[in-house]
């Protein structure tokens, strides 16, 4: 299967696609939150599209995916409709959280994609169980988990590394590391700064890994995943990147240097892997726009769906607080209570 | 469970023990469940029947254990998760409300987490400020949480399945000082949707739950001899509560004391207290009468921690003030 | 602040800084107060004035920082902590809980903890379930604690001095569609023990706090349209409630609103209501009011969050409601 | 100064006495519980006494020490009364919290004991903050901070040495690596079992301490401290030992091997200093007697002050809740407010 362990010939179009996907969508996002069409905090993934694109090209249909409110990138790859992702972001009944999760809360049975979660850390614990779901089950899948640097800090970050690793379970720790937590740069959060270290202090399998190059990620995770899917347990990836954008629509961006912003832009995933494509020439100019018409494409048509999509009828707002299902309380007796004397 | 009898622990352990042999989902997760036997020792010999995989000791880690739960159960698991005691759940209620609260709704119907989490709760067994919370009534205020508190054995041996049964998460709350309980349960189905008249009367309605009912039940046994006949609900759920045999009760007695191990402010006793004026308010013939925790932590010193939590005594002289007002 | 006025983020700001000025043990913590300015822009330029020391990021650790706040307070510091929102201070209830608002009685009187911890509360931004809780109205359930809800300019402005100034605990929940209010304060000081009056009237009394009390006058002058001479009470400070003031207005009008962005089920509502039926029983003319938020997870959708919240429109129709049963 | 690197010679007098005191004071303990003069949890340190007394040995008055709910042997060790001790765990006004705490909740401003903590891992950030407002107030103090092998569990471990580090704090992090937490094996509760190392990943100085042996302890804690205070910021001792008995009175300790807890016994820690000092002619039997004499009266002493001490009387139950102090609330305005239009 060594195969598996370089990204494939063919992938790098796949792999090309699926970022530029994600820059198209959010660009897109961005204007229509100055058009107020989109509302909330809504945080970007420009620039940090390789970390998406690559560990999700190791990941299967049947796998899981655990994200953070910077989910925007994991959902489409994960094949999550755009035009649901869209319609969710318009507060839209055909959103694929009923609108009622927005930007930072993006849900997906059917392809197992478990949110969108805007606490921070606040998925991890989530990820372990899923994992612990299938080892029970006796199921081969693996349980992908996003996060960002700033949720190593968190507790819940120790916690779920030791349970994970104290039980062997099928997890790939995805650590975004693109050195800020907000506006709090890395070596102001972390006393050590190696976060891939950190990780393996737990006896996880930790390395770091260029999040800007695609081809790198996608080697790096399917190496994981398939160690994973070996039963070695959970493994740590450093995931070495950057975001182009502010934090959020809300942020000013005061606590970075312009330079060291524009240094990050000249690594940017996309022209890089472009370039080398040209160079490899498995790419053209024309096979570039035709990529980009198709992505257009779609993006027109997600608009264009979240626009006309009705929201949600007010008198459901309290649907789903508990399950629709009725309950069985109350109906089956326990047995060894009817034994009883 | 002996032939004659149970105690509450035995009673819960049962419930552990039939739930896991007729559903393979069902797993028991926490610490010292396993090689301890339960920090209050419902979970004895468990570990040995089922094994380490579906007896699951963790580490101290609550925030992470509760979390896996919510996601074994969104993957398709039936877990119960066992707090130690309500007064560590603190560390994990980001997970019970950001998460298994919330999923189901914020996803709009996709992600429904059936999941058990039972804790220990309560006062009255000296172990002082950090230990003695009552907290079950406070979790009340979060929708999307069943929120039960067993205060017989039959409640112990028969709420366990149909939490497992609930698509929706569960949580059990089981008073410190009821787990040596012991007679012999009444066999058959509890329902986790309605309180349970547990004496009937026509002077007043104490309204108890949990580790206040057996005491208000003593209570009612002495104002009967004054010739106060009183009416004991015991709650059972706590949320959502079940108003309709409230509101029948004060229709019959006109009369109200809610006993209440939780501090006063901010109580189920308020809640309850609120509930009744806007449903029932031309019906009541005095004030509501609430006897809660006094509004401190709870000391170690017996004769402080007794006066702190309500007692037979203190239930006594406050249904005879409401009867008389 | 400007000459001729100010924003309440403004205000919040200057209190911020001048109680730094004022005492050196003054200091300020939490997540992006320096660098960044605050996440709602609060301690903008304060990192400028009063150096990384003073004005300290912290990592994502809500836990360790909060409770390193009440070590900093127990060694003689006056911290303020910031959390950047409600939402996130569950996970630091155990310290807040547990150690803030017990040591105090846990240790015979010995250690106080002279701490303010602020934070942004309230729905009604479209930031969805995770990031529109109220909790304030919960906190208010746990002694040990002083719970502070600043509504208006002056109370941004000068509640934090006497709270530092507090030798206990005190919780500032400022709430997040606030900051942006603007005018020109009132000087003067400010009484962190007592409701303010904002308006006056016999025919209701509205009780609101935070984030509600600018939408219950608006509804005040709108029923005034209709003859219906409300009393707005400002709560203020949500625990120790403030029964006085509340009784004595309930004493001039008979009738009661609670407005409260909480959810209803166990409520700060709740507890008002359940202190005036003890209180003032036979000086109500009907029912109490409750107006709260819907019993469900904030939606993201805007037409379903102004639903789940109460809005000018509703408050005017309970309050009818109330004046007319 | 390198004296203080190695007990001193008259140190070995005073380590022993301060072992015996504990042990000898939860021998009678145990007594009491047995007697109901003592109630609710209480765990006991016997076995683990050369932790407390060596850490404590580089402490000075000056220092801060935040403990847990195994806390006796702390709070003798830094001269907390044993009269107020043993009047705390009768539930009695004289103890040092008023009868509040009982054996879980030791607490004492004048000897800068910070209790007493109940919750695993709870007092770790309280020592954090000590240690900052030392920073602050530019007190060259330490503050340590005693726990269990399964708080480092915990996330509040994670999120504090993190902290700690970063900021370079002056804290003692003196970890009781007794194997167990409660009935949980170290082995079972954590994926790296070398907890040192564990707290090396943070960038924190770290090692392992044979916890039997009082002088190593010693020698160790004096090497930490003085460091801490020349700048080094937070180090770590992680402490091997054992506790001989079970986790409290409630526990039938089945989760442990019996042989186990007797080859531990052979390392009994004072009696291995017993021996050491008879063999270096430290001491002989008739100065053991002496020692023995002056703890047991003591202990006599503490119990006959707590038999007769009174209760706290039901009225005050309510005080302290909040501070007796009157609040200055309202009364002085803030300056800028006054000079405002
Ligand atoms: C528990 C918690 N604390 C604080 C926040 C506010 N917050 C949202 S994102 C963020 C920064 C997270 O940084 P990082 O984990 O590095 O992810 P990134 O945003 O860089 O992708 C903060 C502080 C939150 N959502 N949850
Ligand atoms: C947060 C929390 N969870 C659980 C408990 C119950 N409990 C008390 S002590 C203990 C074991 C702690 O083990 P360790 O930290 O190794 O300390 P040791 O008791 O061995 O000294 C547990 C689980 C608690 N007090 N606090
Ligand atoms: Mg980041
Ligand atoms: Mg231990």
């Amino acid at each position: 299967m060594a195969v598996k362990h370089r990204a494939r010939e063919g992938a790098s179009r796949d792999l090309l696609y699926q970022m530029l996907r994600i820059r198209r969508f959010e660009e897109r996002c961005v204007e229509l939150y100055s058009g107020e069409k989109i509302r909330g905090f809504m945080h970007l993934y420009i620039g940090e599209e390789a970390v998406a694109a690559g560990v999700c090209h190791a990941l299967t249909p049947d796998d899981a995916v655990v994200s953070t409110y910077r989910e925007h990138g994991h959902a489409l790859v994960r094949d999550v409709p755009a035009t649901a992702i869209m319609a969710e972001m318009y507060g839209k009944a055909a959103g694929c959280s009923r609108g009622r999760g927005g930007s930072m809360h993006i849900f997906d049975a059917p392809h197992r994609f478990y949110g969108g979660n805007a606490i921070v850390g606040g998925g991890l614990p989530l990820a372990v169980g899923l994992a612990l779901a299938d080892r029970f089950q006796g199921r081969n899948r693996v349980t992908a988990c996003f996060f960002g640097d700033g949720a190593v800090a968190e507790g819940e970050f120790h916690e779920c590394l030791n349970l994970a690793a104290l039980w062997r379970l099928p997890v790939l720790f995805a650590c975004e590391n693109n050195l800020y937590a907000m506006g709090t740069a890395l070596a102001r959060s972390h006393a050590e700064t190696d976060l891939a270290l950190r990780a393996a202090s737990y006896d996880v399998v930790a390395w770091p890994v260029d999040g800007m190059d695609v081809s790198a990620v996608a080697d790096s995770a399917s190496r994981a995943a398939e160690s994973i899917r070996a039963g070695a347990g959970p493994h740590f990836l450093e995931l070495r990147t950057y975001r182009f954008r502010a934090h959020s629509m809300y942020d000013p961006d005061r606590y970075r240097d312009k330079a060291e912003i524009e240094q990050w832009k000249k690594r940017d995933p996309i022209n890089a892997l472009i370039t080398r494509m040209k160079a490899a020439q498995e790419i053209d100019d024309d096979g570039l726009s035709v990529l980009e018409k198709e992505i257009s494409a779609e993006i027109d048509k997600a608009i264009a769906f979240a626009e006309q999509a009705p929201v949600e009828p007010v008198e459901d707002l309290a649907r789903f607080v508990y399950s629709d299902t009725p309950r069985a309380g109350g109906t089956r007796p326990m047995g060894a209570v009817e034994a009883a004397p | 469970m002996s032939e004659t009898g149970t105690t509450y622990r035995e009673a819960m352990r049962e419930a552990i023990r039939e739930a896991m042999r007729r559903d393979e989902r069902v797993f028991l997760m926490g610490e010292d469940v396993g090689a301890y036997g339960g920090c209050f020792a419902v979970s004895l010999g468990l570990l040995e029947e089922f094994g380490p995989e579906r007896v699951r000791d963790t580490p101290l880690s609550e925030s992470a254990f509760v979390g896996a739960g919510i996601g074994a159960a969104l993957g398709g698991m039936r877990p119960i998760v066992e707090i130690m005691t309500v007064n560590f759940s603190l560390l994990a209620l980001d997970q019970i409300i950001n998460n298994a609260a919330t999923l189901l709704h914020m996803s709009g119907g996709q992600f429904g987490v059936p999941l058990v989490i039972r804790m220990t709760t309560g006062a009255g067994r000296q172990l002082a400020a950090q230990h003695s919370h009552s907290l079950e009534g406070w979790y009340a205020h979060i929708p999307g949480l069943r929120i039960l508190a067993p205060a017989t054995l039959e409640d112990a041996r028969g709420m366990l399945w149909p939490s497992l049964e609930d698509p929706d998460p569960v949580l059990i709350f089981e008073h410190g000082a009821l787990y040596a309980l012991s007679g012999v349960p009444r066999p058959g189905p509890v329902d986790i949707t309605r309180a349970a008249i547990r004496r009937s009367g026509e002077d007043i309605t104490l309204i108890a739950y949990g580790g206040t009912v057996g005491k208000t039940l003593s209570a009612a046994d002495a104002l009967a001899a004054e010739n106060i006949e009183a009416e004991v609900i015991d709650l059972r759920v706590l949320r959502p509560l079940d108003d309709v045999t409230i509101m029948r009760s004060v229709g019959r007695t006109h009369r109200v004391l809610v006993v209440d191990e939780g501090w006063r402010s901010g109580s189920l006793s308020a809640e309850i207290s609120s509930r009744i004026v806007e449903q029932a308010f031309y019906e009541l013939d005095a004030p509501i009468g609430r006897l809660c925790a006094a509004e401190v932590p709870i000391p170690y010193a017996r004769h402080l921690e007794e006066a702190a939590i309500p007692q037979v005594a203190t239930i006594i002289a406050a249904a005879r003030e409401v009867v008389t007002s």
